[in-house]
């Protein structure tokens, strides 16, 4: 199984093409997490996320490679974003070709849930509208 | 050793990381002298889990001089 | 919640535009099922497929609509090709936005187990890669 | 009253559609004429299901002249 791994300060790209190594693939599942609008109530404009990086990194793979052990699946690509992410925007992919739907399925969902339990990744803080245009000024 | 703080953990340390001297110690020694430099971090010591040079270790785990711990309070990402 | 349902006899798009409705959506999930180099142990090409199109666009929206009631989303795209479809190309493509990701990820189970139980679409025939090339010189 | 036939059942037929005159039926009066226009059917009886104005429809159904009836055999989609 190959597996990348990354994490990025910039927008993650709308298009991320699909392994051409997955000959055998008759799955390509992929999944964006969205910074949604509204955070504990309150409208926001933006989320900060912070990493510790190589072990978030780390992590993701060894969840993946452990995963992957009882849902063998061809090719995944996980991307998480870092620093300010604006509403709308993705703030994590994850892309997983499999032989069939079920492993890529149960991959997918086992990964997010392992990753909002153990990956070294934090909500820092919300920004309001205003905030968020302080900080393109500056 | 070095010692890295992350997300509220720094507003609490003022810092990023530190560096701690002393040699061979468990998580008990370790945390005694986290609290004695930052005793705001007390309060978090229940929710937070210990890493050592990037993984996750236990409460059986040592450290040493060279290793670099880092304190990892509830993760939230995604 | 909106739908979009389509079936086409021309490659699915690579790329396929999230909705920009969905400003509540904190999870966009997409999934191809791929036509596979391989149909009961032998390899193929192709795969020819055959609906009964009204109906199939009528029960995927019948579907959709009775898992959302369990699972409720914001947005649900399904495209299913028919004719021939070479190995590696997509036969069906679903995109859903939901408010998390666990309505989306049972929504995307739900529809494809579903799709496979009662949509009026058939794989009529594997196709060798000599019957293809026939087909396109024809 | 109008047939569609589908996938392996045209192979059978040899047609994808048919006019089958009458008026009102049930589902095994429809299922006798079938055959009888088509023997080769019967073997698939069991596991086709009838759609009735592109809708599923159940053993108590009742056809008029004015339905398009389809045979739907086992589905293989996605």
């Amino acid at each position: 199984m190959e597996i990348e791994i990354q994490l990025t300060d910039t927008p993650i790209a709308a298009y991320l093409s699909a392994p051409t190594s997955g000959v055998g693939a008759g799955a390509w599942v992929e999944f964006r997490g969205l910074v949604r609008g509204e955070e504990n109530g309150g409208v926001i404009a933006a989320l900060e996320y912070e990493a510790y990086s190589p072990m978030a990194e780390t992590e993701m793979r060894r969840i993946i490679t452990e995963l992957a052990s009882g849902q063998p699946c061809l090719f995944v690509r996980a991307i998480h974003r870092i620093g300010i992410v604006p509403v709308g925007e993705a703030a994590i992919y994850i892309g997983i070709a499999g032989r069939h739907r079920a492993e890529a399925f149960a991959l997918l969902a086992g990964f997010m849930d392992r990753l909002k339990q153990d990956v070294p990744i934090w909500k820092r803080r919300a920004l309001t509208a205003t905030e968020l245009a302080e900080l393109k000024i500056k | 050793m070095r010692l890295l703080f992350f997300a509220h953990l720094k507003d609490i340390t003022h810092c990023a990381e530190m560096n701690l001297p002393g040699g061979d110690m468990d998580t008990d020694d370790l945390w005694c002298k986290l609290i004695e430099a930052h005793p705001g971090l007390e309060t978090f010591r229940a929710s937070v889990r210990l890493a050592k040079n990037s993984e996750y270790v236990g409460r059986d785990a040592r450290f040493t001089e060279a290793d670099e711990v880092a304190l990892i309070p509830p993760v939230s990402g995604g």
